[in-house]
């Protein structure tokens, strides 16, 4: 089947950017690789949506991977991949914890670094650095074509400049 | 006459739960274990992180990329200026800074002086925890003078927030290195002690080989770097997998042991500090006693795109993931700490071990909770 | 009034209430809490090695509060580990008396505004002496021990405490900057 | 010595004994008076965590026997400490009977070896 994903080499790593629901047949397909040492997962607040990003290495030739894919904010969940490298259970848990990302599958989400009765995930930009949501902040829309779509080819969906926020 | 048999009749004895918690002697920091025990061995561990969250990141968001170093240093905060190279590298990669020859040696005597001085560190506490008061006397005091040469140089001990954009922050004080070289003569005389006090302590053996065994499998899978892993027989290293600054003219070799156990990793560390010294003395010789220690860095940054980029610290791979968006302040910044990979596999090692077992693993693994907390 | 002798009186007779001698013994055997939280602990630990060595002091780390006369808090303090500290101090033995070392114990320090940083140690814990740095050298530390040494031995300033603080005290229902209540 | 002077004796080591207990708490009580204790002081101390767990819990009967063969031989060793004082006046004597009183009890520790109670089982 074709997954919905668009590759470009950055540096030296090639980084697919991938639907949601295809992020998991990804990585099986990268584990088959050979892909085995899994060297982080961060979180980013887009400011549309929270993305994921998989920091993956080959051991055997020291291929680097990244695989990225966008969630909306309603209902931030994508299929955790702990089975397939344990290595990132704590990444993944910290990813709730502090962006608020649900790992489908995950062997037990709880917050890793803040304390349980928290309600809030900090690092998402709608809070200030203090943990206080920030009154004017507005979720910003949907890219027209959606990041794992190839762009139309005339022009290129630069990332839009958005002024450094906070004090 | 028959002998009796103690084996314990599963089901007939509880399990008791004891909190090995923040505050306690052999956990290098605050880190909180669960710990369910039968007797003497561990059936359930459980570890808690968190008590020293800092929010780096959110901060670090709020502060321009020269702002940032600084915070950067108190991540790892016993390896000094090795946590500020991966920002200062992502962001010379997403900017096109150019480094001269000699910052980039520069960096490197300092990152592999700072590698001597955090294994130094290990060593007394990993001794402390197990009982010898002595080395950890020794090691303070070798690891003093190293600070001392930091402070002639950089300004300050132990965080000296001494990398800069496209090279270091000063120039290298007039007797750095005679410095250096009177110090690596005075280590080299001391190691045969430190191999007699701890590799060759009877004591040191009895509780370390074949304790906490770690698969290599296991380890790669479990995300694992720096002396665990190459304990456990994977040759993985930074600095020759990537190379960064002045290591790809240095020679150098990678210590592994294949039998994987706490021991192993007391003896990768030890190698370490040996192929540590060779770097220098190799970088004392090669670099200019004179000449450009900064590149030209923007006055204005602006910094757009992303970037992974990992050094090999005294810990493990430590990584940034630095997202520009085109300012001066990072959109946003993910710190891979190394010894947060390193620490997952405390239920794996705990499980079955006795409970002093997993008071000599834990140092063995040589958390630091800065970087892991963040 | 020096304890120990003045120009009238030769050296070798103390004149001084019980409280005096008791207190001076109190003043040269002061047991620390290994509590090492952060970067300040490294320093902390530098100040027990050969170069500063604050052993000769009569200062040596205990591992349990129960044993322990002084409460170093070298390191940031969050908001999870707060509740622990004060449980902490509240299981240490009377005469107790806490040092608060670096700038992240003092006010919070680099990570001042953050989401999850208690500004400042003194919010939980009475604190008897500061030190500022981050982290500050072993010597400063060194100093501040042998101020609250002189503390404990002066007649007057033994009982010069600071406020206490309730146990109960709740940081996560602190006011934020502009009187909003935090929505942890 | 009679009987009663003997169990006056008895009595009066017994009063002295519980009169020095009373007096270092009463005298402590005296100065510095009761204090409210805060919530966590009389708790057990667990590394700063409110303690988690049961105690009294039914562990295996290796520490028990390994406490009773300590008790057995600390008393031992307390037995020894006046002889090793009055070591040089009980002269040829007292020297076989504790070389005896030793073989006896290594005797024992020689049978609980070998019945396999000292061999950490866990």
């Amino acid at each position: 089947m074709e997954l919905r994903m668009k590759q470009e080499r950055l540096f030296d790593e090639d980084v697919y950017t991938v639907h949601p629901e295809d992020y998991r047949a990804l990585c099986e397909k990268l584990k088959a690789e050979g892909y085995d040492f899994p060297r982080a997962i961060s979180s980013v607040d887009m400011g549309y949506g929270l993305r994921v990003v998989l920091h993956l290495t080959r051991m055997s030739d020291l291929a680097k991977v990244e695989v990225r894919t966008d969630v909306p904010y309603d209902d931030p969940v994508v299929d955790s991949v702990t089975d397939l490298w344990p290595g990132v259970e704590w990444h993944e848990r910290e990813a709730y914890d502090l962006m608020g990302i649900r790992f489908r599958g995950h062997p037990d989400l709880r917050r890793l670094l803040l304390e349980e009765h928290w309600e809030i995930h900090p690092l998402q930009k709608r809070y200030d650095t203090g943990g206080y949501p920030l009154p004017d902040w507005q979720p910003k829309d949907w890219p027209d074509p959606a990041p794992w779509e190839e762009p139309p080819p005339p022009e290129e969906p630069e990332e839009k400049a958005e002024g450094g926020e906070g004090e | 006459m028959s002998t009796i048999s103690l084996e314990p009749v599963p089901g007939r004895t509880d399990e008791m739960v004891v909190n090995m918690g923040p505050q306690h002697p052999a956990t290098h920091g605050v880190l909180r274990v669960v710990i369910g025990l039968e007797g003497e061995r561990i059936t359930r561990a459980v570890p808690h992180i968190g008590y020293l969250h800092r929010n780096h990141e959110k901060i670090e968001e709020a502060r321009s990329y020269t702002q940032v170093i600084p915070y950067t240093d108190r991540m790892d905060y016993v390896s000094g200026t090795q946590n500020e190279l991966p920002v200062v590298l992502a962001v010379e990669d997403l900017l096109g800074i150019e480094v001269p020859e000699r910052a980039k040696q520069i960096r490197t005597i300092f990152f592999e002086l700072f590698r001597i001085a955090s294994h130094l560190v290990w060593m007394g506490t990993a001794m402390l925890d197990l009982g010898a008061i002595t080395p950890f006397l020794y090691t303070f005091w070798d690891r003093e003078i190293i600070l001392g040469i930091v402070e002639k140089t950089a300004g300050a001990r132990m965080l000296p927030n001494y990398y800069t954009l496209g090279g270091v922050r000063r120039d290298l004080h007039p007797d750095f290195f005679k410095d250096v070289a009177d110090f690596l003569d005075h280590l080299e005389r001391r190691m045969p002690d430190y191999e007699h006090l701890v590799l060759e302590n009877p004591i040191v053996h009895a509780r370390t080989k074949g304790v906490g065994v770690l698969p290599k499998e296991r380890a790669i899978a479990r995300g694992v770097s720096g002396p665990v892993l190459r304990a456990s027989g994977v040759a993985y290293d930074v600095r020759k997998a990537f190379p960064y600054d002045a290591y790809p003219d240095v020679e150098f070799e990678i210590p592994t042991s294949p039998d994987g156990d706490t021991y192993a990793r007391f003896w990768v560390r030890f190698q370490e500090i040996y192929q540590s010294c060779k770097i220098i003395r190799q970088l004392l010789e090669k670099t200019p006693k004179v000449g450009p220690y900064k590149g030209k860095a923007p006055a204005r940054l602006r910094v757009s795109g992303e970037r992974y980029r990992a050094v090999e610290n005294s810990r493990g791979e430590l990584g940034v993931y630095v997202v520009g968006d085109g300012t001066d302040k990072p959109y946003r910044i993910k710190h891979r700490g190394a010894a947060f990979g390193n620490l997952q596999v405390i239920p794996d090692l705990f499980i079955g071990a006795k409970f002093s077992d997993a008071i000599a693993i834990l140092s063995s693994l040589d958390p630091v909770f800065g970087e892991i907390d963040r | 009034m020096g304890l120990l002798g003045s120009e009238e009186r030769p050296r070798d007779i103390i004149l001084g209430t019980l409280d005096d001698l008791i207190n001076l013994a109190r003043s040269r055997s002061m047991w620390p809490l290994t509590f090492g939280i952060a970067c300040c602990a490294i320093e902390m630990m530098a100040t027990w090695d050969p170069k500063v060595d604050a052993d000769r002091f009569g200062m040596f780390f205990r591992n349990t509060p129960r044993q322990a006369d002084v409460m170093i808090v070298s390191g940031t303090v969050n908001k999870k580990l707060a509740k622990r500290l004060r449980r902490l101090y509240d299981q240490m033995a009377e005469p107790k008396w806490v040092i608060s070392m670096g700038a992240c114990a003092n006010q919070g320090g680099p990570f001042r505004q953050g989401y999850s940083v208690v500004e400042g140690v003194d919010k939980i814990v009475p604190v008897d002496v500061y030190i500022p740095g981050c982290p500050p050298r072993p010597e400063a530390l060194l100093q501040a021990l042998l101020l609250l040494r002189d503390k404990i031995a002066d007649r007057e300033l033994r009982y010069k405490r600071p406020r206490e603080i309730p146990t109960d005290y709740d940081v996560m229902a602190e006011p934020g900057k502009d009187g909003r209540l935090p929505v942890l | 010595m009679t009987e009663m002077q003997a169990g006056i004796t008895v009595i009066v080591f017994f009063l002295v004994g519980l009169a020095i207990v009373y007096a270092t708490i009463g005298i402590a009580r005296l100065l510095v008076g009761v204090r409210p204790k805060p919530a966590g002081k009389l708790d057990a101390y667990e590394s700063g965590e409110i303690p988690i767990g049961d105690v009294n819990i039914r562990f295996n009967v290796n520490y028990y026997i390994f406490a009773l063969l300590f008790l057995l031989f600390d008393v031992e060793a307390a037995l020894l400490f006046p002889w090793a004082v009055a070591y040089d006046k009980l002269g040829w004597l007292g020297f076989f009977e504790a070389v005896i009183f030793i073989v006896i009890l290594a005797m024992g520790l020689v049978y609980a070896w070998r019945r396999g109670v000292l061999k950490w089982v866990y």
